[in-house]
């Protein structure tokens, strides 16, 4: 688990960098253009972290659940904003779930029962709830979309793939959406039409998580 | 979106040095006034912690000065916490402030009402938690916005300073945290504001323009993130434009005939100030108009958002308490008087 | 001639409503500290004349606000005429403004060196002469223009605003007309200034902007009526941009290791605050490589070319007479400190 | 002489109002963009104070003269800039002359020895001489044409339209030039390549005589 979570990291971190002129520009739309500068340079962060060697830890659970939480804590000592303590808390559940989480339950069961943890985080803090065009929007329907998947007994793949899709649809579907919650609420009416650009990087890492898992 | 032909001109080495070497010019420029830490971006007042005065810290975004490093000083901040442009400083940022300035009487945190500030100041004062009595106001002046279930609530923009302004002489006249807390949210409570743009500006990470405003329109209603505003209108004479802002202000304060106000008419950052004055004089006559009378004024450029142009109306209801708060000596690089 | 495209977005009713309308609004922004003679277009200081004190009167075309109206009151100007936007004002205003604020020891003339100032205050004087005893003092601190019969020598600019302040001071204590024109002239001799601009300005009657400048190059050398400058150059890092400012004043000023100076760093309406910093952190770093101490400073916009984007540098050689002057107390709309 | 004076003005107001903008955009290329707007401004005022009525005066010469020398004094008061002293001392010095003028001198020779004395006080007042790219280039070179057709003898039509084509030719022969007076001086050579905007509001100003004579 280990590998796969910095794995994860690592495409997620490529990817982020990829797309940070792309959420950028969404965020240009409906909030004030920073939202790729900032996912880039905390997951820029995260990836220069991993120099300084893994995590103590007794298990392979504890490692991994130690660096998602230190992830977190990274994220929200470099990134701000909104994003900034919303992902950073999020992955530092995450973190705590994984850690705790018994060797026995399939890795595919702990990364979803990590995201809903981290949806917890999410809105703990931010105090939103799905259709305010915010992340929500496309975490949540990944991770009904892994429970309904694992509950069917898919595998692994097939769990993350379900997610990653049903992540991206979310993503897409708050482009119809009034904004109740964060900057772009500010717009009212004017923020319809306009994909949300933290439902797109949250998106955009449920894939990676996806295509880490499919390439194992 | 707009794709656009605009260059980035800005006085700058790399972008990423922007906000670092900013700091260190104005460390530079107020020796007496203020010290930096450079590590952590935040700006101190020289001298270090006050022993039994309540210390103020705000911060945010980069891209608003002279707020909020500008206004650390005798009679205002103790500290400000810079972060990168537009964006909210991060927790640890406001922790190092927060513990640096502590004398022992408690430190606010002012807060301007966004969700990423607001996030950030919240992990920072769970940081310090049990070694910092650490209270917090947040500001949302801005009547653009409706406090409502379906917006993030009303912005913090021009009644910001003026708390700053009005808590920090509190403060500096031996208030506890209870009492400079008290005075904040009063200002904060008496205080509303709105802004309009002429142009956008560009984030310089971003390097363009955060949207494209055609030669003959505006934004009314903007916040100070350079980001579009509540609706789009035809450009129009300074006079209607002044009273747009004015009115729902008014309203929203529910100002009455022969009340006093300070009238606070602020300029984005990219406005000449012979223009600013031209707004404030409409905003004088539509207050004359109402009976209002302007018992303090304050015309500059003071909230800003990078080098927008266009200019944001503040009143704030004025009391005898209020007034003298006003009137205290301040000395900050941006502020100074009686002193 | 470029053709443009670009349209005139200011705040401002008519064209011809700006400058009547922006004093309006310095009067009533500021009523404790100026009058405005609004027939005259003549912001006074309030409180009419001081009997025994030598009076200061300045002015010059609009747009560069907050000089000169922003700069009259305690320690500072007693009159500021205001002309149309870069158009110096016209004989009678100098006139009806030496006659209003003579309290008996005489005026100095404060002249910024271009041909239609110089011509038009000495045209005042010529009214005035044999009632009351002024005194001029031309300045001419740019660097930029040589001061040769090729020429209408250099140009008055940042330097004016360390004159007015200095020799008001002088004045405010008691000097005589020949004891505050020797304070202004030797201001003027120690300070040296050099801008640039990033961007261009609109005359509000002209409609379009003075001149085109591509998105990547910048005009050196500039002055403050929107007009091109001596050369054009590639857009550059802002520490090459201030090197080209400060060795040539650094040189034309023969400033030796040791000496002390007040650093001035100007901006010219549109540059952002955030820059203004980074730009003095820049000057701040090439005077210490040179052993050059910063005494004092001033960041800001005090001297300004409508919305241009620039900055301009100016040195100004401090002894003590001129550092006890210029920390003199002083109380105007743009420049208050010590009281 | 008095009609031709205020038809003068009234002409010269009107060529001044629509070539405003062509000298204003000269004036951006070497100044600052303002020569068309000043000087619109000012003859615009001599214009409104007709309608106050003619200065007393005991003779044609005298009223003409005085009517010269407070339409120097108008532009003196509305114009400012370097153009508002300079042609409203010039129109000072010109009415002087005019005013004092014997009636047998014939008004042809009277114009030629006013300009010369315009031509005096701008000098006097701006110190620049010919060649130096100013309104001076223009002037100049009509006065000189002026004297010649005149000592040719001329009739009022030739000597005026004489002085108007020199002024014009004078105006053009500023593009060459280096400016060493007035604001376009500091461009340097930056200078060379453009028309000095008051070299061509001189000759506007000319030209504008010229025409009301030759539809005497
Ligand atoms: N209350 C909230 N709950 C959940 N997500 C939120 C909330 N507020 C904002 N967001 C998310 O944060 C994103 C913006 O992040 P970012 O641009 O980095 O921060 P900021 O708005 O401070 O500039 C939005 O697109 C939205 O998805
Ligand atoms: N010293 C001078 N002598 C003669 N004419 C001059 C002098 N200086 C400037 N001028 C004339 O004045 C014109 C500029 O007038 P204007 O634009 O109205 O004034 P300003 O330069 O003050 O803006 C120039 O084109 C030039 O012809
Ligand atoms: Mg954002
Ligand atoms: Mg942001
Ligand atoms: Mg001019
Ligand atoms: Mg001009």
């Amino acid at each position: 688990m280990i590998d796969t979570i910095e794995a994860w990291f690592r495409l997620s971190a490529e990817r982020i960098h990829e797309q940070a002129r792309a959420l950028t520009v969404l965020d240009q739309a409906i909030g004030d253009g920073d939202h790729g500068i900032n996912m880039d340079r905390g997951f820029t962060a995260i990836v220069a972290s991993f120099a300084a060697g893994r995590p103590a830890g007794e298990s392979e659970r504890g490692i991994a659940g130690a660096m998602v939480r230190l992830a977190g804590r990274t994220l929200i000592s470099t990134v701000g904003g909104a994003a900034g303590p919303l992902y950073g808390t999020a992955l530092m559940r995450a973190g705590g779930i994984i850690a705790s989480s018994e060797p026995a339950t399939p890795a595919a069961e702990v990364v979803v029962s990590a995201l809903e943890a981290a949806i917890g985080g999410v809105q703990g803090l931010g105090k939103a709830t799905t259709g305010e065009k915010t992340m929500l929007d496309a975490l949540r329907p990944a991770v009904t979309a892994g429970r309904t998947e694992l509950e069917a007994g898919g595998n692994p793949k097939a769990v993350l793939e379900a997610m990653a899709e049903a992540a991206e649809a979310g993503a897409e579907a708050t482009i119809p959406m009034l904004a109740t919650k964060g900057r772009a609420s500010y717009l009212g009416e004017r923020s319809i039409g306009h994909q949300d650009p933290g439902a797109t990087s949250a998106a955009l890492l449920v894939r990676a998580m996806a295509d880490v898992v499919a390439d194992d | 979106m707009t794709t656009t032909t605009t260059t980035m001109k800005k006085l700058i080495n790399g972008v990423d040095d922007l906000v670092p070497e900013s700091l260190a010019g104005l460390g530079a420029a107020h020796p007496d006034l203020v010290r930096i830490d450079a590590a952590n971006k935040v700006v101190l007042r020289a001298g270090g912690p006050r022993a039994g005065k309540v210390a103020l810290v705000s911060g945010g975004g980069s891209g608003h000065e002279p707020l909020h490093g500008g206004f650390v000083g005798r009679g205002m901040l103790d500290a400000a916490c810079a972060g990168n442009v537009f964006t909210s400083p991060v927790p640890d940022q406001m922790e190092a402030a927060t513990r640096a300035v502590d004398g022992g009487a408690g430190v606010l945190h002012i807060v301007k009402n966004y969700t990423g500030d607001v996030l950030n100041f919240q992990l920072a004062a769970e940081l310090v938690s049990g070694e910092v009595e650490v209270a917090t106001v947040v500001t949302n002046d801005d009547v653009a916005v409706q406090d409502s279930l379906y917006t993030a609530g009303r912005r913090g923009v021009g009644g910001t300073v003026l708390v700053e302004k009005i808590a920090g002489a509190r403060a500096e006249a031996g208030g506890t945290l209870a009492e400079v807390t008290a005075t904040a949210v009063k200002v904060n409570a008496n205080a509303r504001s709105m802004g309009m743009a002429l142009t956008s500006c560009i984030v310089p990470a971003a390097g363009t323009p955060t949207f494209e405003l055609p030669d003959d329109e505006m934004e009314i209603g903007i916040g100070i993130h350079g980001e579009p505003g509540r609706r789009r209108e035809k450009l129009a004479p300074v006079d209607e434009i002044a009273r747009m802002l004015v009115d729902p202000i008014v309203a929203d304060l529910q100002l009455e005939r022969g009340e006093r106000v300070l009238a606070f008419v602020n300029g984005m950052g990219g406005t000449p100030l012979i223009e600013l004055y031209v707004a404030f004089n409409a905003v004088a006559g539509l207050l004359a108009e109402r009976g209002i009378g302007i018992a303090r004024t304050l015309v500059g450029d003071y909230i800003t958002s990078l080098e927008m142009a266009g200019f944001s109306v503040t009143l704030l209801r004025l009391d005898d308490e209020l007034t003298g708060f006003w009137d205290a000596p301040v000395h900050t690089p941006a502020l100074r008087w009686a002193v």
